[in-house]
């Protein structure tokens, strides 16, 4: 068997008060696409309820569903959705996307320092989940608890989105 | 017998604790609650510097922001900091600070000899002279203006301050922490709104800080103890509005303790409550050191607990510099007011009386006296009586501070009742209190806040109506009464008059600008560079308008005023730039097979973004003798290459066929499931855009591959024509340059690669034939093998998901290791490709058409495809258009570069030539130099010598125009 | 040649303070008709009049500026002159405005300042290199000083770059041109204002043109805020509004307006003796005379007449700042403004006659308007005044992109807002 | 200057991409001479004042839209369907 790899094996782990930055990897992320309803109630049949809006993730059992563009879904869970019609047009992404767990107080402040988003409580709470760009590139980020966020970032970047995360939460941790 | 001393009581200082601070190597002392400007005057030190061009000798004008005279520089080695306003330095324990723009000392300046040419160095002089005898004369007189021009060093040791940047979000942003500011804050706050209030003082309250009456300090106490207890207000300090964007965007610049944070904040709602600046008077002599703001000398008297020595003059055009003269005398100053109007109102003449100040009405000043420190006034007017003194206390008014509410592009406009600019009017969502739209007084800024408040909350769509404001406990407002004098400027009096004290502007300069016809304000800051100092025109601005006015015979509404331009203040460019900066500046860009590389003596080389294997240490130390080696393993045996950088789009839906039919020129409908096709797209003008292979994975999906330099592009263009014009079709399309790794096995044994590789899969000829694709499972995932080659031998591509590919090239490199199989780099995958005449980045330079490349023949006749009407322009089809061709160099010893430049072989060497050469490398084959170019004509040269030139090295080198495709022409080697 | 300024006409005033300086240009009222009416009182307008009347003997001539002369891009711009083209017709046309530029103190009688002090452009991969030295040699080639630096020359002319291993894009050398350098920008609009005002030309500031009189097919004048001018022959030079202007006469242009922001510091000591420019973005920097750094980069991107910019361009140019010379972390902004670039296609401009019979078009300047202004005002005179392009800006036509004639010379592409 | 994405909301212009011109009429897909071609693609009404012009929301959900925008104040009269 071929043994996998992350673009993060290389990255250490950040502990400090109030924020830590580490890998949460093992999701198989899938994309799904389609044209009209069609595709998506055969989407729902294999993955639950759809989400009707972008920017909150339904969370069902198996999966948590994210409508990423009017007519585009991710399927994040244990494995990929399975009995879809030929409707949908699938696209696997578990290697595509690497996924990073930004935990603790300063953990909305961290994330302030890399994109234009209102983090704050009353605006980002858990569940919902915004598509924005994070030192130039392009980022999803997921609230999942008040101070615990998944940033899915693209894999050749992963690193660097890895090394701005963790310099932004060492000028906060040293007071500026 | 120095002219300032600090009071034995009083002050908002700490007379519990002493700080040491040096100021040019010297040692003093001060207290916390000090600026270095309140602790140098309270040490005595009034002349602190030299003015930029006369380098006359300087103290403080003011105590805040708007200082021209006080710079110094601040910190040591590489915290040093040039420019610094001493007025704006909190003092701290171990402060460094020293003088700038005098040698060697402040008190004692050899530059100053510049006062003896003073005559000549009128605005603009240099406008008139330097033309010099030669054409060239200004290149040997520019050395010496140089030298002079600049105050403070920068030192070229890297900067030890930390810069971030954070975005936040607000209901209501509060600039400035006077009574107009505070109210504003605590009647949003009071409603439940999301308050961030900034004030760029080290404490809150603003003019506030500057008065000693108990029931204002109550207030003030009062308020900021509430704002404190409201959870979503947020208070700064240090912390400097700079900007205001579009979209209500601005820019907060806030010291921190390593450094500076950037607030980068988006507001639904904006007050503004910076208060307003006091304007100088102009007059002669005007910028002794001891000649200060009325405001200035409050400041330190009731803030830092700092008062003149003995005796102060006050001249004043309005009532509320007064309350200067009163708080001076109640501490034991002798206060003379020559007062520029006919009569002050009654109670202040009755107030001065009980304070036993003497009043001379009608009398500005007409000059003042002293080397490097005030020792007297002359008044103007009947009397012209000259009055000893140690400070003269100026105010010939307030200007609002409209800088903030003009970056929107709204201009101010001038308000006669306070002889001032006010703003030019607001944007829905802004609102204006106190003293930034001319209204002053405690009680009316107050209101003004609270009103200001409001407005924001109902801006914010906030319906909750706050509790009301209960004013300060002091008496009523009383009226500004500012009467401007509107005699013209009276340039023949001896002395300098000073307009803008940096940067050394004179009334008469103003007077030779408007001789000269620069009438408008714009050409008047730029001939005299007024207002282009380092306090940006703060204390200048406004009188040089009026002066120009005046002399124009317009009232200063019609002169109108410059652009206001962020920043408020000088900004640091590390704070705007914040941690983006050196290995932050651009993001790296790592193949899944980094770390392989990185682990097996593989040198890198940036790509665009990207981190890319360039050679390897097996085939040599440097690239130009690896490269060759890693080219013979390739032609001779087996070589793998990294080409997971490849931009991969995923392309499905019922339409997919008809979609890659229309971006390509060539045909794609028909391609059959499990075959690959080169493939080149055009933009809409005909020009080449991008070239790639494209697979065929099933009836409604394809897998295209771009170049790396324009998968961004590609992928845009392709969304770009799906979403915005052709909506008819059914397609969607993902990015999978991420998902997948690419690896190409090429050479000779590249097929007995993959055989010990994959022993269940039909590597055969018949089973996966040239331009074949098939995708197999292998070690718990899918590998798609792809039969391409871009090296022109018998070669394939392996891709897999990204996550697998450093474990299936370490499985390839085991399995073919009889073969003899190693890595080659990017060096040798372009020179391969040269050798096989491949068009690559270098070609593909966006000027190319198709027939530029010799692919003409690929774009089909009938299909309309993108680019098709405009790739016939007339120009673009002419034989004599610079197309590719194959260069073999004829003499041996001579180096072959890229970027020569190609002629006939009679052609006299001087123009543009007939083309150039756009790669070159060394061919193992061929064992000599050979190259890819583009020649007038293409092959209809072909066998023709011809020179290529390199003017920059000197060098020409003789070379034959052959077929680009120097080896296996009839592509033997592909089919094998 | 103008005349009147020197040492002497300075100690003359400064020994009698009283006696007045002459106005630098005059302010007549306009006639009701003259023989070429020139829209716009930037560099370019003001230059093509002095060169009306100076080389072509055309003296009634009104240039019609709607502010203050020198109100746009002239007294907006980075000050930066080069001749670095490698197009054929580019290197030609701003080669000749480099030779103008070197005696152009002279010729105005008005020192600009013209300071030669060399431009390095900084290559940051190999590949780049090539693409400059490919640019060199066609310097070369063409009679134009250029040459090949290497990293180490580069590192002792210009010892405050990044030269660490941090550095996220190495120097691998550069391309120098010796001759290139600044101007102050501010002196050529009043230089070209002063010396055209002495030959004859009217400058009529405060005057914007609202409309054109055209009648079957030619312009017989304009009518603007002080009153209907009649003219023989009318030019444009107008830069940013070039489309707002053309469409007067009824034409649509291959032009878009972006904006492009310009930055500067508070002054310093000399520290930086050379125009810098970068390869890894579009950045360059100098050194005024004044002691402050004058630095910019890309335009913001995207179609606007607001002469102000967005601030994510403002961190991005601050960011190559402080990227490429770390010192400048510390220096502080002053002031940071905007221009409206006329951008093109292709990057290159228009001086030519237009489908409206006596109405010319000089426009499209991109980010190069400034160190084309001699040239530009050159060879657009000479347009107006035989009704025919001259040889060095013959490729500067209307209709070169439906022939397929693009002039190139980044090899970006055809797209106005990436130029 | 905050641009309203119709599937995100309003995000800061750095994370979007100009499009150009959406004025001009795209010739269908295998129709228009050359001169209809160069009219539609290289020129631009570059009007001072409301404008409709392409953006693409290329750093969040990577969605095309046309926007009506004044370009003599960058104020955003909003999304064009």
């Amino acid at each position: 068997m071929l043994d996998a790899r992350s673009p993060l094996a290389s990255a250490y782990s950040f502990e400090a008060k109030d924020i830590a930055i580490r890998e949460e990897g093992g999701f198989t992320l899938t994309q799904v696409a389609g044209f009209g309803k069609g595709f998506e109630k055969s989407l729902a049949e294999a993955v639950g309820k759809l989400p009707a809006r972008i920017g909150v993730a339904q969370a069902n059992d198996a999966f948590t569903v994210l409508r990423i563009a009017p007519q585009q879904f991710w399927c994040v869970g244990e494995a990929a959705p399975a009995g879809l019609s030929g409707e949908c047009l699938i696209t696997p992404l578990s290697s595509g996307r690497c996924r990073i767990r930004v935990e603790g107080a300063h953990a909305r402040r961290t994330l302030a320092r890399g994109s234009a988003i209102d983090f704050d409580r009353s605006a980002f709470k858990p569940g919902q989940f915004v598509m924005t760009g994070i030192h130039h590139t392009p980022v999803l980020i997921h609230c999942v608890d008040a101070e615990v966020f998944h940033v899915y970032a693209m894999r050749t970047f992963a690193l660097a989105v890895w090394e701005w995360l963790v310099d932004a939460a060492e000028g906060l941790v040293a007071g500026n | 017998m120095t002219a300032f001393r600090r009071l034995p009581g009083g002050g908002r200082i700490d007379r519990s604790r002493t700080l040491g601070f040096t100021f040019d190597g010297q040692r003093l002392f001060g207290r916390p609650g000090d600026t270095l400007a309140s602790a140098l005057l309270a040490n005595g030190k009034l002349l602190v510097g030299r003015s930029f061009k006369y380098h006359r000798p300087r103290g403080f004008l003011s105590a805040g922001i708007e200082e021209p005279n006080g710079l110094f520089t601040i910190g040591e080695g590489n915290r040093a900091e040039p420019n610094i306003p001493g007025t704006m330095v909190p003092l701290s324990d171990g402060l460094v600070a020293r003088s700038q723009n005098a040698w060697p000392s402040p008190a004692f300046d050899l530059m100053a000899v510049n006062s003896i040419a003073a005559p000549i160095l009128g605005a603009g002089f240099y406008y008139k002279t330097f033309i010099g005898p030669f054409r060239k004369s200004w290149m040997f007189y520019e050395p010496f203006i140089r030298k002079a021009a600049g105050m403070g060093k920068a030192d070229a040791a890297p900067d030890g301050a930390r810069y971030d940047v954070e975005y936040g979000f607000t209901d209501v942003l509060v600039i400035g922490s006077g009574p107009a500011g505070l109210a504003a804050a605590l009647t949003a706050g009071r409603a439940g709104a999301k308050v961030l209030l900034a004030e760029q003082d080290s404490e809150l309250g603003g003019s506030l800080l500057a008065e000693t009456s108990e029931a204002l300090e109550r207030w003030r106490t009062d308020t900021l103890a509430e704002l404190r207890s409201l959870p979503r207000v947020t208070l700064l300090t240090r912390a400097t509005a700079q900007g205001i964007y579009d979209g209500n965007q601005v820019t907060v610049a806030q010291h921190v303790a390593q450094g500076q944070l950037l607030h980068v904040i988006r507001a639904r709602s904006i007050v503004h409550a910076a208060g307003s600046l006091e304007r100088p008077l102009v007059f002669s002599n005007n910028d002794r050191p001891g000649v200060m703001l009325s405001s200035a000398v409050r400041s330190y008297l009731n803030r830092h607990a700092v008062a003149p020595a003995e005796r102060a003059v006050l001249a004043t055009n309005n009532d509320a510099a007064y309350s200067t003269a009163f708080a001076l005398a109640e501490a034991g100053v002798a206060v003379t007011i020559a007062e520029e109007r006919m009569a002050p109102a009654g109670d202040l003449l009755a107030q001065a009386a009980a304070l036993g100040i003497a009043i001379f009405p009608n009398a500005g000043i007409a000059d003042t006296f002293g080397g490097s420190q005030l020792k007297a006034v002359r008044l103007k007017g009947r009397h012209s009586v000259t009055i000893d003194c140690d400070v003269l206390a100026v105010s010939g008014g307030w200007n609002p501070a409209v800088h903030l509410s003009s970056h929107g592009g709204i201009k101010p406009k001038y308000d006669p009742a306070i002889a001032a600019f006010v703003p030019g009017g607001f944007a829905e969502t802004h609102f204006g209190a106190g003293g930034t739209i001319g209204h002053f007084g405690w009680q009316a800024c107050v209101r003004d806040g609270e009103t200001a408040g409001k407005g924001a909350l109902a801006a914010c769509g906030i319906g909750k109506s706050p509790r009301a404001i209960d004013p300060p406990g002091v008496r009523d407002d009383r009226a500004y009464g500012i009467a401007v004098s509107r005699d013209p400027f009276d340039v023949s009096l001896p002395g300098k008059a000073f307009v803008d004290f940096q940067h050394d502007v004179t009334a008469k300069d103003i007077k030779v600008a408007h001789q000269e016809g620069f009438h408008s304000v714009e050409h008047l800051k730029r001939y005299t560079t007024l207002g282009m100092a380092t306090d940006q025109g703060k204390t200048s601005n406004v009188n040089a308008i009026a002066m120009m006015a005046g002399l124009r015979g317009i009232g200063p509404e019609a002169a109108g005023t410059t652009t206001f331009r962020p920043p408020f203040s000088p900004l640091t460019v590390g704070a705007l730039a914040g941690r983006s900066v050196g290995k932050h500046f651009r993001p790296v860009r790592r193949s899944p097979l980094h770390d392989w590389h990185a682990r097996n003596g593989c040198t890198f080389i940036e790509a665009g973004l990207w981190m890319r294997a360039w050679y390897y240490d097996w085939a040599g130390p440097t690239p130009e003798t690896a490269y060759v080696r890693e080219m013979e393993l390739v032609r001779k045996g087996v070589g793998i290459a990294d080409v997971s950088t490849l931009g991969k789009i995923d392309v499905q839906g019922p339409d997919a066929a008809e979609f890659l039919n229309r971006v390509y020129v060539n045909g794609f409908a028909k391609l059959p499931v499990g075959k690959a096709r080169y493939g080149v797209m055009l933009n809409d003008d005909g020009i080449v855009l991008d070239d790639g292979t494209t697979s065929r994975i099933s009836d409604t999906q394809f897998y295209m591959t771009t170049t790396t330099a324009q998968a961004g592009e590609v992928m845009s263009w392709l969304e770009y024509l799906l979403q915005c014009h052709w909506t008819d079709l059914k397609v969607h399309v993902a990015s999978l340059t991420d998902e997948w790794g690419g690896m190409a096995v090429s050479g000779p044994d590249s097929r007995k690669a993959l055989e010990l590789a994959f022993p269940e899969a039909d590597v055969s000829n018949e089973g996966l034939p040239y331009m074949g694709v098939k995708d197999i499972p292998f070690g718990g995932t899918t590998v798609r093998l792809m039969r391409l080659s871009f090296s022109g031998e018998l070669a394939y591509e392996v891709h897999c998901p990204a996550n697998f590919t450093i474990a299936l090239w370490e499985h390839i490199l085991q399995a073919a290791a009889p073969l003899g199989i190693r890595p080659y780099g990017l060096e040798a995958l372009a020179s391969l490709r040269i050798e096989k005449g491949h068009v690559a980045g270098l070609e593909l330079d966006h000027r190319n058409s198709l027939d530029d490349l010799g692919l003409g023949k690929m774009a089909a006749r009938e299909k309309p495809y993108i680019g098709k009407e405009l790739r016939f322009r007339e120009a673009m089809q002419a034989p004599d258009r610079w197309s590719l061709v194959g260069l073999e160099a004829l003499e041996p010893g001579k180096k072959l570069r890229g970027a020569s430049i190609l002629f006939a072989a009679d052609d006299e060497i001087k123009g543009h030539g007939r083309g150039y050469i756009t790669s070159v490398t060394w061919s193992t084959e061929l064992n000599r130099f050979i190259a890819l170019g583009l020649y007038q004509g293409g092959l209809r040269h072909e066998g023709e010598e011809i020179i290529a030139a390199f003017p920059l090295k000197n060098e020409q080198v003789r070379l034959r125009i052959v077929s680009p495709h120097f080896i296996d022409k009839e592509g033997t080697r592909l089919h094998a | 040649m103008a005349k009147g300024y020197s040492v002497f006409s300075l100690l003359r005033h400064a020994l009698k303070p009283d006696s007045p300086w002459p106005m630098a240009w005059e302010k007549p009222t306009p006639r009701s008709s003259y023989d070429v009416v020139i829209i716009g009182g930037g560099g370019h307008g003001l230059a093509t009049a002095y060169y009306l009347a100076k080389n072509h003997g055309i003296t009634n001539v009104a240039v019609l500026e709607r502010n203050y002369i020198g109100s746009g891009n002239v007294g907006r711009n980075t000050t930066l002159i080069r001749s670095n083209y490698v197009i054929d017709g580019n290197t030609q046309f701003f080669e000749h405005s480099m030779k103008l530029w070197e005696g152009l103190s002279h010729e105005l009688n008005y020192n600009c300042m013209v300071s030669q002090r060399g431009q390095i452009v900084l290559a940051v991969s190999p590949v780049q290199l090539d693409v400059f030295a490919r640019r060199g040699n066609i310097m070369r080639l063409n009679g134009i000083d250029a040459e090949l630096l290497d990293r180490g020359e580069v590192q002792k002319l210009l010892p405050y770059l990044d030269y660490s291993k941090d550095a996220r894009f190495p120097i691998w050398g550069a391309i120098h041109q010796a001759r290139a350098g600044t101007v102050r920008h501010d002196a050529v609009a009043w230089g070209y204002a002063r010396a055209a005002s002495q030959l004859g030309v009217h400058i009529i500031e405060n005057c914007e043109v609202t409309g054109m009189v055209i009648d079957n097919g030619r312009i017989t004048g304009v009518d603007t805020t002080q009153g209907r001018i009649n003219a023989g022959k009318v030019g444009i030079a107008v830069a940013g509004h070039t489309s707002e202007v053309a469409r007067m006469a009824g034409l649509r242009l291959p032009v878009e307006s972006h904006i492009l922001q310009a930055f500067v510091t508070e002054a310093v000591k000399p520290i930086v003796h050379h125009v810098v420019s970068w390869g890894a973005e579009l950045f360059y920097l100098s050194q005024s005379d004044k002691g402050g750094l004058v630095f910019g980069g890309h335009i913001d991107g995207f179609n606007t007449y607001t002469q102000r910019g967005q601030l994510f361009k403002i961190q991005d140019v601050m960011q190559c700042a402080v990227s490429l010379m770390p010192f400048m972390s510390r220096m502080r902004l002053l002031r940071h403004w905007g221009g409206i670039q006329d951008m093109t296609p292709d990057g290159s401009p228009f001086i030519c006659r237009t489908p409206v019979r006596d109405l010319y078009l000089n426009g499209g300047w991109c980010y190069q308007g400034f160190k084309a202004t001699p040239a530009s005002g050159w060879t657009f005179a000479h347009t107006i005044a035989n009704d025919n392009e001259h040889d060095l800006n013959r490729c500067y036509s209307l209709d070169r992109f439906e022939k397929g004639r693009e002039l190139d010379d980044y090899g970006i592409g055809n797209w106005t807002y990436k130029q | 200057m905050k641009i309203p994405c119709p599937h995100c909301g309003e995000r800061d212009v750095s994370e979007f991409r100009y499009g150009g011109d959406a004025s001009r009429q795209r010739p269908a897909h295998g129709t228009g001479d050359l001169k209809a071609w160069h009219d539609y693609h290289f020129t631009f009404t570059n009007p001072k004042g409301p404008h409709t012009e392409h953006w693409q929301h290329v750093l969040g959900c990577r969605q095309w839209f046309r926007l009506s925008r004044n370009t003599a104040t960058n104020v955003i009269a909003g999304v064009v369907e």
